[in-house]
């Protein structure tokens, strides 16, 4: 993972939300990177905190009450959260894109479709209207809508959910941007328009070769189509990794809960292994390790329930956040709360 | 119950048309149909999971069983009663029998009100002049305290409101409502689907863990074929208003013969990472309900097409004997 | 934010220019042109003689219709002259038949009304139409009350207009027998009893003659269309906004009095003595409703005369009761004259309460701080009233301090209180007394009497209510106690004491439901005499019975202020006449010296 | 669309029913006689009875082929009011009259007020939280606050009389552009505070709509995106307030017309109100609602032409 | 048995958990600016309550005499009279303050009438739709079609002076004057906003889970209604309502300055009305107190209506 196949790297990226109820620390000290023409995925159950790290990137947080309050986006070499206003929206729309989960909300519902992929073609790349208008009529073919002479001049509630999730990257796509952010883009649309819907994403990568950052809580979707994952919860990353090393190793017992969790074809089981308690909420985090009132290990151990640990490497490409994760042990901090609060049983990988 | 071999619902080229009104007075132009012709039994005891994906009448199907929804034709027989032509006293009666859990924790549950007040007021409204005494808002507390803790949460939450808690718990205030006036059936129209991952399997086995403990009977609604594999006896597939597919759940699973079937059980994205790239993509959209294709409603995503699917409808029919695997489709 | 504005400034210009291009019917000045500017404070309801019953209306009207008989303009008291009629009337010894020549050579203005559009001249039929159509009951004139009972064989016409169904159908060749043309310019009229009031009635507008052709032409429109003889005619009216009155080409010719009232030459009204009248060749009437517009107007120099509103009155007058420094500055001259006018607060005497309780009544009156009063709400505009005939009356009786019950004491009439009581036998119930008007003023004097009962230990609630439900409520005899006053139509106390007949009550004029045997007999008597100063002296004895009975607080007589610039000439204040602007000048040349005065002192 | 037309049209028919029943229900049952006030003084009986039969409130009520409600609804449909009995011209000249002054008056007044109030929302919207939109809150609640009157006195006074920058009043000789000016200007300083607040409420409501995010993730600027992507969206509630207001503007502005001497249909309904004119109340409530009403029908059509997910069924 | 119930009563006791009205005011009580509007707000609510006991106690206080002389007319304000005296030298700050029991007075009866009338009717027309919908929408689209200002004004000017014969309730012949007569013509033309408003959130609530699980265990038509929906909109007609009460007591201004208003005792409409032509002989205070009485009410209902909405939105809660 060299750092030249980078294409944005984040790193510490902390927003939090300033409401009257206290600081809502909505995303803390994530860092992640997204390779080249790679897709990675960030997994979470909802309210972990993956669409504001989406925005953070966007630098479109609402301000007030969100504020990135510290942290760097490096992308294609910059460091977005030092840009001004002006040269983020350069970058906004034509090097990065994105969509939303809600194609219906997030279509301007008195514009025509046409318009409103146009005039990020007209904004971005300078055409006259006329040729983008075409590329327009383009861009809908490329995204597979039959008749796009006919649709692009249609309105986005005149479409299906599936079409205007179509539209919508359309329009994501339409600068050919190198990162493509997709939250939760097939979370709101029918199973059989899911897979079309990701299909085309991935066919749209390959064509371009342009990255994807998948923001999504089905973990199906992610073994099927990322290629590296980040796993988060309660605002912090807890496992890093590849993808088909995740799914065949998971080393945090949240991926492994969640994993296990799931009910899965083909397989009858009587009763679901499951996860106990529920998620907490930003205002009300745990303290130590956030996982631990719901974890098997951490519920009666000292040490994750006042310390949390890090995100830290402990295979080749592979980070975790876990006291008990295996070979967390190599580091020097650990040696220290060890001496502390005394070793503990080893988390197993297979149980 | 009387013997095994009855059936607790039996349902009958059940149709449920919305009517499309137009022009100067407003006359009635055609129908949308939302339920067109379903049949189904559901025995005593079993689930009987409903898949289809969103818009293919399979909460509709749910909600005319309650007559929330007028029915257009066909018969609906619970226990005995026929639930469409049911009187007043019958209705309620029914009503009490049989519960519904919805999708939404969210809107499902009134947010001015007590959790007490939600899962108590059944009780209330069902109890006969005769029994107001025992019915008593003791015991009716009582009830729900008992309830509360059937479905895992605390009896202490009695008093509070449903904002306070979060959705996985919302979805258990739900199922004890469902459950307060013991009924017969319960309804599930897509309890898990609004939830999060790791709360979905907490909440299927309180379902689970339930219908063992009461020998309760399910209509199971669901798009996901993984949770309806988990929770469901048998299985019926609908696609736009019309049920497809039906058989047991492990024949279904192990030799899905309608393509939609098909379709939608390689359509879902697997986490074992070996199914990674193996799955074929499927094309089309769900025609739109107010024009439905001609013959075979799913003819024009169908990769078996001919010419016969276009023109005429296929019967739903038993496909080997006594198998009870029902399918609806001119190429099987 | 700059794009804003400018859509909005567009958006402004393009409409002003609309509007400015829609409706631009100012009229164009002429320069030798004398035009005179003046404000109307309440509205013209209409320019029908006939129907006429408020002053705005006669004002303007009198400017084009003329009458038998009209007011001296200068000399006072108050004097009669002729107008239409060629001379005063020859009355019969019995003093019921009245004989009127009326002057030859009087035409009408001209109007498409009359054959060939040229007016033509007047009959005498002309006034027996006009007083016929004031008796036809399908008409609804508000002036039938001048008539009413006193004319032989009108009262019948009134009766046989009922049979008809429509106004339409109403025959005015129909005879009544006390009106009567002896020729085309002889008017004869016999009355049932002797009204020695009648010549005064004649000057009053309703009287002035109307050509059946105009009322034919114009139908109901008659409203919007006066066609008279006077010395103005209509040019412009913009219903709701202004009136533009020329000068009528055709009028006879009058010329200006050469005599007037002692002092009149010294104040420089007799300058024009012998010129032909009018001198003005337009009068613009703006409609001006609320005070302070108007009196930015007359400061701007927009407007001739103003009163003094209410509460502009400190900046016009100081407390010595002169002009103040900034009014003289600007050249306005301040006039002031005697109302022929009573205020009072009138007790309903059928009243259970009041009417069989004179010391309550007595208490009422001298609980009453009147001098506050025409301080606070007249800025002193008004002199105390004892009796009811007003100063500037022949009859008005000068004793008659010494005889009223109503001086203010509040000691005095906590005493009566405890009389009433006595009479009334336990605690006085709230009386209710009815003030017409919502607005601020009456809201204002409604507290004043509360606070002036409450010293004398009364309690007495107000109830305040327009004037159609007030006027209902006198009528109905269901007001227990009211505010109210009397103008006089003329300047003959008799128009005071009929308001005290007890066959005129309510509905009829004596709200007061007021009734005396005695007084009664001395009214009867003296409807049928001349003036004399043996009915002058009746007067005063009816007026003492009224005052000693105390029917009414008698609060104040009313005194006008008014102000005019100085470019008004043959400016002198008329309690009676209506039709004056003829009399005037305007000297244009001051006109524009007080807009250079206005511009450089600012 | 001429179904949808025809369908609102005949919908409209049972609401001007239904206005036609409440004027007169309110003027002519509840109100009561104003008889008494035509005689005028002294008053017989007789001419009382005269002048019910000539206003027909001699006429049965309701039940009959000539009753009163018969009439009032044959005089609404034929627009013949009659005339007024306090001045006894007719009604609808009264009306036309005063409606071109009225108009010459609000309509100036409206779009000023409209323009400004729509352009400050959307920045204060945009603002929200800002210091800037908490003081214009608070001076919009001041201005609704602050009553009418003080704006007209205050602006007679110094602007037109102390400072002689617009003309007092109505004068013949000034173009109605001239005199017009001052009283729009007042009309628009006080109407500013309840327009812009409702009018931010409005953009508030759209601006925390997810197409706005996505506008913004496309690289649009601020501008393009409030002037553009949300002005249209709020249209539907703006197109609302906005015709619907539009026949209130034939009916003038009571006051200021007052003040200024602008003979419009405000200061007609003052008059009317003060000389218990009824027939001229009702006259112009029946017309207010008929433009109402057919306003309410060009709201509608407009909806369909700003929002195309609106259609005519 | 018996067990059961002592268990259950112990169950009864448990705190109660925050209803989302608590819920509300808690947010709200965090905002200062929205506290201090309500405390403006409460200060004008408790003098009207201690006028209402004064005048039927008959406390002899300073403000229920404000028609007593306390000075010289038309005094400017001093350190004596803070807001100066009128024509009959009455203290301006005791008719202002008195003033506030009248609009108050006013807005809350019309209120009273408006929700009366407005609730039920809009509540039963967007839940039962069908013909009675038809009937109360033509009823309100009738009423709103007539210009607002000229039905009030209908209203006022028909039931003035008008008797009632509330007989059957006890009441006697009740006379419709001053005051009465404004809120009832405010109360009975508002009621349209109220009803429509309340009609269209039915609408909305009608369609919501909730409602339909009360449907599918047999809740009767009147108990969905009352017990499941009331409750759900009530806050909207709670914050509509306090930004309406403002438009209410304008409204009596108005209506003062067309003469049918409150006559015998001072309201800030009556100041206002005779302050405008006291105005341009420089006594600027009676005005100035009227504007300002009214002034902080307004911004106090506008602001805290305000904030109520935003510590009441469902959106806000929900993230």
């Amino acid at each position: 993972m060299s750092n030249n196949g980078k294409l944005l790297s984040v790193e510490n990226l902390s927003t939090h939300f300033f409401t009257e109820q206290g600081v809502a620390k909505a995303v803390q000290n994530v860092s992640f990177s997204v390779k080249k023409g790679g897709t990675f995925a960030l997994v979470g159950e909802s309210g972990c905190g993956k669409s504001v790290t989406a925005l953070s990137i966007m630098r479109l947080v609402p301000e007030p009450p969100g504020k990135i309050v510290s942290g760097e986006i490096i992308f294609e070499g910059r460091n977005l959260t030092a840009l001004g206003e002006k040269q983020m929206r350069r970058i906004r729309g034509n090097r990065i894109a994105m969509i939303f989960q809600e194609p219906m909300t997030s279509l301007n519902p008195v514009f025509t479709v046409g318009s409103q992929i146009a005039e990020a073609i007209r904004l971005h790349q300078g055409k006259n209207a006329r040729r983008a208008w075409a590329d327009t009529v383009e861009m809908l073919r490329k995204v597979g809508i039959a008749d796009p002479q006919q649709r692009v001049r249609e309105y986005p509630h005149q479409m299906s959910g599936g079409m205007q999730q179509r539209v919508m990257i359309a329009m994501a796509v339409s600068c050919e941007p190198s990162l493509l952010i997709a939250d939760e883009p097939t979370t709101a649309l029918d199973v059989t328009i899911q897979a079309q819907i990701l299909d085309l994403l991935e066919q749209l990568q390959q064509q371009n070769g342009m990255s994807i950052l998948l923001i999504t809580h089905d973990l199906g979707i992610v073994a099927e189509r990322a290629d590296d994952v980040g796993v988060m919860y309660a605002s912090r990353i807890v496992e890093l990794s590849e993808a088909t090393a995740l799914f065949t190793e998971p080393l945090h017992p949240y991926t492994q809960g969640l994993l296990k969790s799931l009910p899965r074809l083909g397989l009858c089981e009587r009763r679901l292994p499951t996860i106990s308690g529920m998620v907490p909420e930003p205002l009300d985090f745990p303290a130590g390790c956030k996982f631990h009132p719901r974890c098997p290990i951490g519920l009666d151990d000292k040490r994750c329930q006042s310390v949390e640990p890090q995100l830290r490497e402990v295979r080749q490409g592979r980070c975790v956040a876990c006291w008990y994760a295996p070979d967390y042990e190599s580091d020097a901090e650990y040696k220290e709360y060890e001496s502390k609060y005394g070793r503990h049983k080893r988390l197993s990988t297979d149980s | 119950m009387a013997g095994t071999n009855d059936y607790l619902l039996t349902v009958d080229n059940l149709k449920t048309y919305f009517a499309i009104r137009k022009g100067l007075l407003r006359r009635t132009v055609g129908y949308i149909k939302a339920v067109d012709g379903v049949s189904f039994k559901v025995r005593s005891g079993r689930v009987l999971g409903l898949v289809g994906e969103s818009g293919c009448g399979k909460t509709t199907v749910a909600r005319t069983l309650l007559r929330l929804v007028p029915a257009t034709a066909g018969r609906v027989v619970f226990d005995q009663t026929d639930v469409l032509s049911a009187n007043k006293p019958e209705l309620r009666r029914i009503r009490r029998e049989i519960s519904l859990i919805f999708q939404d924790p969210y809107g499902s549950l009134n947010p001015r009100m007590t959790v007490g007040d939600i899962v108590g007021e059944p009780l209330k409204i069902h109890s006969s002049a005769a029994r107001q005494a025992v019915r008593s808002r003791a015991y009716k507390m009582q009830r729900v305290a008992t309830l509360l803790s059937k479905v895992g949460l605390s009896p202490e939450h009695i008093n509070r409101y449903p904002h306070e808690f979060s959705g996985g718990q919302r979805q258990r205030i739900g199922i004890a409502r469902a459950l307060v006036l013991e009924p017969k059936m319960i309804i599930c129209d897509e309890p898990v689907s609004a939830l999060d991952v790791s709360i979905q399997s907490q909440i299927l086995n309180l379902l689970k863990d339930l219908q063992d403990e009461f020998g309760l009977t399910f209509v199971f609604i669901a798009h996901d074929l993984a949770v309806v594999q988990f929770f469901c006896d048998a299985v019926a597939v609908m696609y736009m208003g019309r049920i497809v597919e039906q058989a047991d759940s492990e024949q279904l699973y192990q030799n899905a013969l309608h393509p939609y079937t098909q379709a939608l059980l390689s359509a879902i994205p697997q986490v074992a990472p070996a199914h990674r790239g193996q799955r074929e993509a499927f094309g089309g959209e769900v025609p739109s309900a107010v024009t439905p294709p001609s013959g075979c409603r799913f003819h024009p995503r169908c990769p078996l097409a001919e010419t016969k699917c276009r023109r005429e409808v296929p019967p739903l029919q038993e496909k080997g004997p006594k198998t009870g695997h029902l399918v609806a489709c001119w190429q099987r | 934010m700059g794009f804003a504005l400018k859509l909005l400034s567009t958006a402004f210009t393009i409409v002003l220019l609309l509007v400015a291009g829609c409706d631009n019917s100012g009229p164009v000045v002429d320069s030798n042109e004398v035009v005179s500017y003046g404000a109307l404070s309440a509205k013209v309801r209409g320019l029908d003689p006939g129907d006429i019953g408020d002053t705005t209306s006669s004002a303007v009207a009198s400017q084009i219709f003329e009458c038998l008989y009209q007011y001296n303009y200068l000399k006072r008291p108050y004097k009669l002259i002729t107008q239409l009629a060629q001379d005063m009337p020859q009355v019969s010894d019995d003093g019921l038949t009245y004989t009127i020549r009326i002057k030859k050579g009087v035409y009408f203005a001209d109007d498409h009304c009359f054959e060939g559009g040229n007016g033509r001249e007047l009959k005498a039929d002309d006034f027996i139409f006009a007083w016929k159509r004031i008796a036809n009951i399908k008409y609804l004139s508000k002036n039938w009350w001048i008539f009413d009972g006193r004319i032989v064989g009108l009262d019948e016409f009134r009766e046989y207009t009922k049979t008809c169904k429509s106004r339409a159908e109403v025959d005015y060749s129909r005879p009544v027998e006390g009106l009567t043309a002896r020729d085309d310019h002889t008017l004869v009229i016999k009355l049932k009893k002797p009204w020695s009031q009648i010549t005064y009635l004649l000057a009053h507008l309703p009287t002035a003659p109307i050509a059946k052709e105009a009322v034919d032409y114009y139908g109901k429109d008659i409203i919007n269309h006066p066609v008279g003889t006077g010395p103005f005619k209509l040019k412009l009216w913009h219903r709701g906004s202004y009136i533009e009155l020329v000068r009528n080409p055709d009028f006879r010719g009058e010329v200006y009095p050469c005599e007037g009232a002692a002092g009149d030459l010294e104040n420089g009204y007799l300058a024009d003595a012998g010129r032909r009248i009018p001198m003005i060749d337009r009068v613009v009437l703006v409609l001006v409703q609320e005070d302070p517009p108007r009196w930015f107007l007359f400061l701007q120099g927009k407007i001739e005369t103003s009163g003094i509103p209410k509460d502009n009155f400190n900046e016009a007058i100081d407390q010595k009761g002169v002009l103040t420094a900034d009014m003289r500055k600007r050249n306005i001259h301040l006039r002031i004259f005697r109302d022929p006018s009573t205020y009072w607060l009138g007790f309903n005497m059928e009243d259970d309460v009041l009417g069989r309780n004179k010391p309550l009544r007595e208490a009422i009156s001298c609980a009453v701080d009147r001098e506050k009063y025409i301080e606070l709400f007249t800025n002193n505009r008004g002199e105390v009233a004892y009796g009811f005939i007003p100063p500037l009356m022949k009859a008005y009786d000068p004793q008659i301090k010494q005889m009223t019950k109503g001086t203010y004491n509040p000691e005095k009439a906590r005493q009566l209180v405890k009389q009433a009581e006595a009479v009334y036998g336990g605690k006085l119930p709230r009386l209710t007394l009815s003030m017409a008007g919502t607005d601020v003023v009456a809201r204002q004097a409604g507290q004043f009497y509360r606070r002036c009962f409450k010293n004398a230990g009364l309690d007495i609630q107000i109830d305040y209510m327009d004037w159609p439900t007030f006027q209902n409520k006198i009528k109905t005899k269901s007001a227990q106690f009211f505010s109210l006053g009397w103008i006089a139509d003329y300047p003959d106390a008799e128009n005071f004491l009929q308001l005290f007949y007890s066959k005129n009550a309510s509905p009829g004029p004596n709200n007061f439901n007021y009734s005396n045997p005695e007084f009664d007999k001395i009214y009867e008597q003296i409807a049928v005499m001349p003036d004399s100063p043996e009915r002058t002296e009746l007067y005063r004895k009816a007026e003492r019975i009224v005052v000693e009975d105390c029917p009414a607080v008698f609060l104040l007589h009313g005194v006008a202020y008014v102000l005019h610039h100085d470019w008004v000439h043959n400016y002198k204040p008329h309690a009676f006449g209506y039709g004056l602007t003829k009399y005037r000048r305007i000297d244009t040349a001051k006109r524009a010296a007080y807009k250079e005065l206005l511009r450089a002192s600012r | 669309m001429t179904v949808y037309i025809i369908r609102r049209l005949l919908y409209t028919i049972p609401i001007v029913f239904g206005v036609l029943l409440v004027t007169f229900l309110l003027f002519n049952v509840v109100a009561g006689d104003v008889t008494d006030q035509i005689a005028g003084k002294a008053a017989s009986a007789e001419t009382r009875e005269e002048i019910r039969a000539e206003y027909g409130w001699d006429k049965p009520m309701f039940f009959a082929w000539d009753s009163q409600f018969f009439n009032h609804l044959k005089n609404a449909v034929t627009f013949d009011f009659g005339r007024s009995w306090s001045d006894r011209e007719l009604i609808i000249d009264k009306v036309k009259r005063g409606a071109g002054p009225s108009l010459s008056l609000t309509i100036p007044m409206f779009l000023g007020t409209l323009i400004i109030s729509i352009s400050l929302a959307l920045i204060v919207a945009f603002l929200r939280g800002h210091i800037v939109d908490v003081v214009v809150v608070l001076l919009c609640v001041a201005g609704m606050s602050i009553p009418f009157l003080s704006f007209i006195l205050f602006g007679q006074y110094f602007l037109a009389f102390k400072w002689d920058i617009f003309p007092v009043f109505f004068w013949p000789d000034l173009s109605p552009a001239h005199y017009v000016l001052l009283p729009a200007l007042i009309g628009i300083v006080a109407g500013l505070g309840g327009n812009l607040r409702f009018y931010r409420t409005v953009m508030l409501d759209e601006i925390r709509n997810d197409y706005v995010r996505t506008a913004f993730a496309k690289g649009l600027s601020v501008r393009r995106v409030l002037f553009r992507h949300v002005l249209k969206n709020a249209m539907i509630p703006i197109i609302t307030q906005v015709v619907l207001a539009i026949p209130f503007l034939f009916l003038g502005s009571l006051l200021l017309e007052r003040f200024f001497g602008i003979p419009g249909l405000g200061y007609l309904m003052i008059e009317a109100i003060g000389a218990r004119d009824f027939q001229v109340i009702s006259a112009m409530t029946y017309i207010g609602a008929i433009l109402f009403v057919v306003f309410n029908l060009i709201t509608d059509i407009c909806y369909c032409l700003v929002d195309p997910r609106i259609t005519f069924e | 048995m018996n067990r059961d119930y002592e268990k259950s009563a112990a169950n009864a006791n448990l705190p109660r958990g925050r209803s989302l009205w608590a819920d509300g005011l808690r947010r709200l009580r965090r905002r200062r600016l929205a506290m201090l509007c309500l405390a403006v707000i409460a200060a004008y609510v408790l003098l009207t309550g201690f006028i209402y006991l004064a005048e039927t106690f008959d406390w002899q206080v300073s403000v229920t005499n404000w028609d007593e002389k306390v000075g010289t007319e038309y005094e400017p304000p001093s350190a004596g009279n803070i807001l100066g005296t009128d024509f009959l030298g009455q203290s301006g700050l005791r008719k202002t303050l008195y003033g506030a029991k009248v609009s108050l007075t006013v807005a809350f009866w019309a209120s009273v009438i408006s929700l009366g009338i407005g609730v039920p009717l809009g509540a039963i027309a967007g839940y039962f739709r069908g013909v009675v919908d038809e009937i109360v929408v033509w009823i309100y689209t009738t009423l709103s079609s007539i210009p607002y200002i000229l039905l009030i004004l209908a209203f006022a000017l028909v039931l003035k002076g008008k008797t009632i014969d509330l007989g059957w309730a006890g009441l006697g012949i009740v006379e419709l004057s001053g005051i009465t007569t404004v809120y009832l013509a405010i109360g009975l033309t508002s009621w349209v906003g109220i009803c429509r408003l309340i009609r269209a959130e039915v609408m909305k609530h009608k369609n919501q889970q909730y409602v339909l699980a009360a449907r599918s265990y047999g809740c009767s038509n009147m108990r969905i209604i009352f017990r499941h929906l009331m409750p759900n909109v009530f806050h909207i007609v709670i914050i509509n309502l306090s930004l309406r009460f403002v438009s209410f007591i304008q409204a009596e201004v108005i209506l003062s300055f067309l003469g049918l208003g409150e006559k015998d005792r001072p309201s800030w409409g009556a100041m206002i009305d005779t302050a405008r032509l006291e105005l341009p002989k420089g006594h600027w205070w009676e005005m100035t107190a009227a504007t300002l009485a009214i002034f902080f009410i307004s911004l106090a209902l506008n602001v805290f209506g305000d904030a109520l909405r935003d510590s009441l939105d469902p959106k806000l809660r929900t993230q």
